[in-house]
């Protein structure tokens, strides 16, 4: 494969790591606190969100509820319209990462890649259906219902790819053999936790009551707090990764200069 | 390069072309044979409606199609011995002579779409020009993949930095499948009763 | 060497031609025998085993199988003869159970 | 020097089998089909799909008898699948393994990658949409059956270049990764693509989106085609030579 620089004697044993640029990630990875607060900011401004509509609301309800809260709707969504795709860079950080892991193929960051424009396309079909039902909300109830209905089972279930993301990430932790990992061991442990709290989501459409349903402790609360904790998590785990990343890139170009 | 040309006339028996083209033509022949398959049992339950719509079709531009596409046929086959006799000229020569052919058959073939839409036999118009259009259809897909082929015959032809025989062959091969999967299709739906 | 090949060439695309201008007969004794439009098995069968035998001339000379180890010569035989059950077979087995 | 460095990398890598991350990909895509097989034709039963030429009560019917199979099996699909990346990455490999540019692999990664969400997901959507309400109006019920199995049915063009790109960079790979015939029959699996496209026409016959044309024959190509492709990836994963030497990474490690 490309293991340019194997058999040149002359050149630096470290000409592949320092071929890597990492110019600019700390300005992708800084990006994430300031999405952060827009995140929280268009989730408490969605009406349908505080608390969680109930799918055992009428057609009419339905219909009532996005008259009553268009402006706050149709403000809310286009915001997540705007920044809910800002977790891509961040993404791509951790691939980044999983890069520079002590593997023999580039298989899991594949993996990731495949996660990653998955999982916010999903969302954003969610997104453009609470739109659409706020877009006319005189239009029948029924269709009205409709709309929501296909918004909030896509937000619901937009989950496997975010499992399969946690998932990979543990097996890729897990098979970093190195002496100093890229990320130590815990993160892998909670990928996988994370994970198990993602999947009662994927059975929302059981129950339109009780904790799996769309409104419920199992396929709201539980999913979207563990969302949110791997972002926060995940957020600090690669700021460090990055920071040591860069420290020891400056060390070994100094100690280039020095001999 | 140039050496292949030496066993031209040594009896070895070789198979022309990549042998895995061959299991591609075996493979599509088969997928073929199914929808033919499925044609014929569909026309063996409705036969009198079957042979209205066939009615209007033209036998006379299938039979010139047909010509066509064996003419060029001809021409790649010639192609191939050309090339394989290290006459790069004549063999570019017949290459561009079967692509000249295939163009005729393209435009017919378009012709005759145009013609039976204008005489109001769409896709959708009855089971017998649904089969026609799809088998048509499917065959100038092929078609025009054929030409991508060709134009692969093309360009190992023209430099003697190339002129790789088997893959000439190779395409070759293809082509011919496009004739013969067209003889098929010409009998099944012009001139079966 | 070279001119002999493409005589044989010329005498098999004759060949061919020539079935396929012999469909313009078919077609036209059949109108002729039944004056309106008839399903015909005689000439289904015909017809079928005609283009038949174009498939297997034209994988002969113009593909070359000729020449090939006899395993592709037998598989295309095979296929063909495969191909004349199919067809023949899924017409009389829909009119049959018509 | 790289003896240096294969006695620094070896305490670390004695233990595990080179190629297991190659292993678990193909596992992973082998237990994927398995529950799509599942899910799709056992438990849902939309495959084979049922008839697009039924008026409303049918559909209706359809979706009352099939209810908590439509919304229990999507729910496993939902869970697992994340597993396609994990094969679209392994594919994506062997064509890193060959002699053309990486652009071939990652076009396959984020076409196929792509495709799960029209091609398959939106379909689990809609039909789960559909289940939840048994008492939604006839007409709605029946718009999300076309939406659900035109969306799974009728999308084309993803799998359809896919198939291409992996068969170009087949035939134009020097280092024999797969056989070249199959790259061809890349081709046939790409043009049954061609050959569905009338199910957005036809409501019934050979060519509606549960026709023997449409539907039958090309499960026929496609289940061919998916087989012979596990089948080489674990031929292709059996010949990898990694050998016993040091991790890539490792070698840049080990000054």
């Amino acid at each position: 494969m490309s293991d340019v620089g194997e058999n040149d004697g002359e050149r630096p044993r470290s000409a592949r790591s320092a071929l890597r640029r990492t110019d600019g990630e700390l300005v992708l990875l800084w990006t994430l606190p300031a999405s952060a607060i827009i995140w929280i900011g268009a989730f408490l401004l969605f009406p349908g969100f505080t608390p969680p509509m109930s799918p055992t609301m009428t057609a009419e309800q339905v219909a009532a509820f996005y008259r009553d809260n268009q402006a706050a709707i149709r403000s809310s969504m286009i915001l997540f319209n705007w920044f809910g795709v800002c977790l891509v860079p961040v993404l791509i950080l951790i691939v980044m990462q999983v890069r520079r892991m002590a593997h023999r193929t580039p298989i899991f960051s594949y993996c990731m890649l495949g996660c990653i424009a998955g999982g916010p396309t999903l969302f954003l079909i969610a997104n453009v259906c609470w739109l659409l039902a706020a877009f006319r909300p005189e239009r029948k109830p029924e269709l009205t219902q409709l709309l929501n209905d296909f918004a909030w089972i896509t937000f619901t279930t937009v989950v496997p790819f975010f499992i399969a993301q946690s998932v990979i990430l543990a097996l890729a932790i897990y098979f970093d053999d190195q002496s100093q990992p890229v990320f130590s061991r815990w993160v892998a442990h909670f990928n996988l936790l994370i994970a198990a709290a993602l999947v009662p989501a994927a059975f929302v459409g059981l129950a339109l009551t009780g904790p799996l349903a769309w409104d419920g402790a199992l396929s709201f609360w539980l999913k979207n707090i563990a969302i949110a904790v791997w972002i926060v998590v995940m957020g600090v785990v690669l700021g460090q990764a990055v920071y040591r990343e860069r420290a020891e890139q400056r060390q070994r170009v100094e100690e280039r200069v020095a001999t | 390069m140039t050496t292949v040309t030496e066993d031209t006339n040594k009896p070895a028996k070789f198979v022309p072309g990549q042998p895995d083209m061959w299991a591609f033509v075996l493979f599509e022949t088969l997928v073929f044979t199914a929808y033919f398959g499925f044609y014929l049992f569909y026309r063996s339950q409705n036969p009198e409606l079957f042979l209205h719509s066939q009615a209007q079709l033209d036998l006379r531009i299938g039979v010139f199609n047909a010509l066509i596409l064996l003419l060029s046929s001809w021409s790649v086959a010639r192609c191939v011995q050309s090339a394989r006799a290290a006459a790069y000229g004549p063999a570019l020569k017949d290459a561009f002579l079967t692509a000249f052919f295939g163009l005729v058959f393209l435009c017919s073939k378009v012709f005759e779409w145009a013609r039976q839409i204008q005489m109001g036999n769409g896709f959708g118009s009855s089971d017998f020009f649904t089969y026609y259009f799809f088998l048509t259809g499917i065959h100038f897909v092929h078609l025009l993949i054929g030409f991508v082929v060709l134009g692969v015959v093309i360009y190992q032809l023209r430099s003697p930095a190339r002129r790789n025989q088997e893959l000439v062959e190779t395409c070759a091969t293809y082509w011919h499948t496009v004739d013969f999967l067209w003889v098929l299709i010409f009998a099944l739906l012009y001139v079966v009763r | 060497m070279k001119l002999k090949f493409n005589k044989r060439l010329l005498i098999v695309w004759v060949i061919l031609a020539s079935f396929t201008l012999g469909y313009l007969v078919i077609d036209h004794s059949a109108e002729g025998q039944a004056g309106s439009l008839r399903s015909s098995a005689v000439i289904t069968s015909s017809v079928i085993v005609i283009a038949l035998i174009k498939v297997r001339i034209i994988f002969r000379e113009f593909m070359e199988v000729r020449q090939a180890p006899v395993l592709l010569c037998r598989l295309t035989d095979a296929w063909i003869v495969l191909i004349a059950a199919a067809l023949l077979g899924s017409y009389f087995i829909g009119t049959a159970i018509r | 020097m790289s003896t240096v460095a294969t006695q620094t990398a070896s305490p670390l890598t004695r233990r595990h089998n080179p190629k297991r991350e190659l292993w678990l990909a193909w596992w992973t895509l082998v237990v994927f089909y398995n529950f799509f097989f599942l899910v799709f034709f056992v438990i849902t039963r939309v495959q084979p799909p049922p008839n697009p030429a039924w008026d409303t009560p049918r559909v209706v019917q359809w979706f009352h008898d099939n209810h908590f199979g439509l919304l229990a099996g999507f729910a496993i699909m939902f869970v697992i699948t994340g597993m396609t990346t994990m094969s679209n990455a392994l594919i994506a490999y062997s064509m890193r393994r060959m002699s053309v540019s990486r652009a071939f692999a990652y076009s396959y990664l984020i076409l196929y990658s792509l495709s799960a969400i029209p091609g398959m997901l939106l379909m689990c959507i809609a039909l789960t949409v559909g289940a939840l309400r048994p008492d939604r109006d006839p007409e709605l019920i029946h718009w999300i059956y076309d939406f659900a199995f035109l969306s799974f049915v009728g999308t084309m063009g993803v799998f359809l270049i896919g198939s291409l790109v992996w068969m170009l960079a087949i035939l134009i790979d020097k280092n024999r990764v797969f056989p070249k015939w199959f790259g061809y029959l890349n081709l046939c699996n790409g043009l049954t693509e061609i050959v569905v496209s009338p199910a957005w026409i036809f409501r019934g016959g050979v060519l509606a989106w549960n026709g023997q044309i449409a539907w039958w024959l090309d499960m026929v190509v496609f289940g061919i085609y998916t087989g012979v492709f596990i089948f080489l990836l674990r031929q292709m994963i059996q010949r990898e030579d990694f050998g016993t030497g040091p991790l890539p990474e490792l070698l840049n490690a080990a000054r």
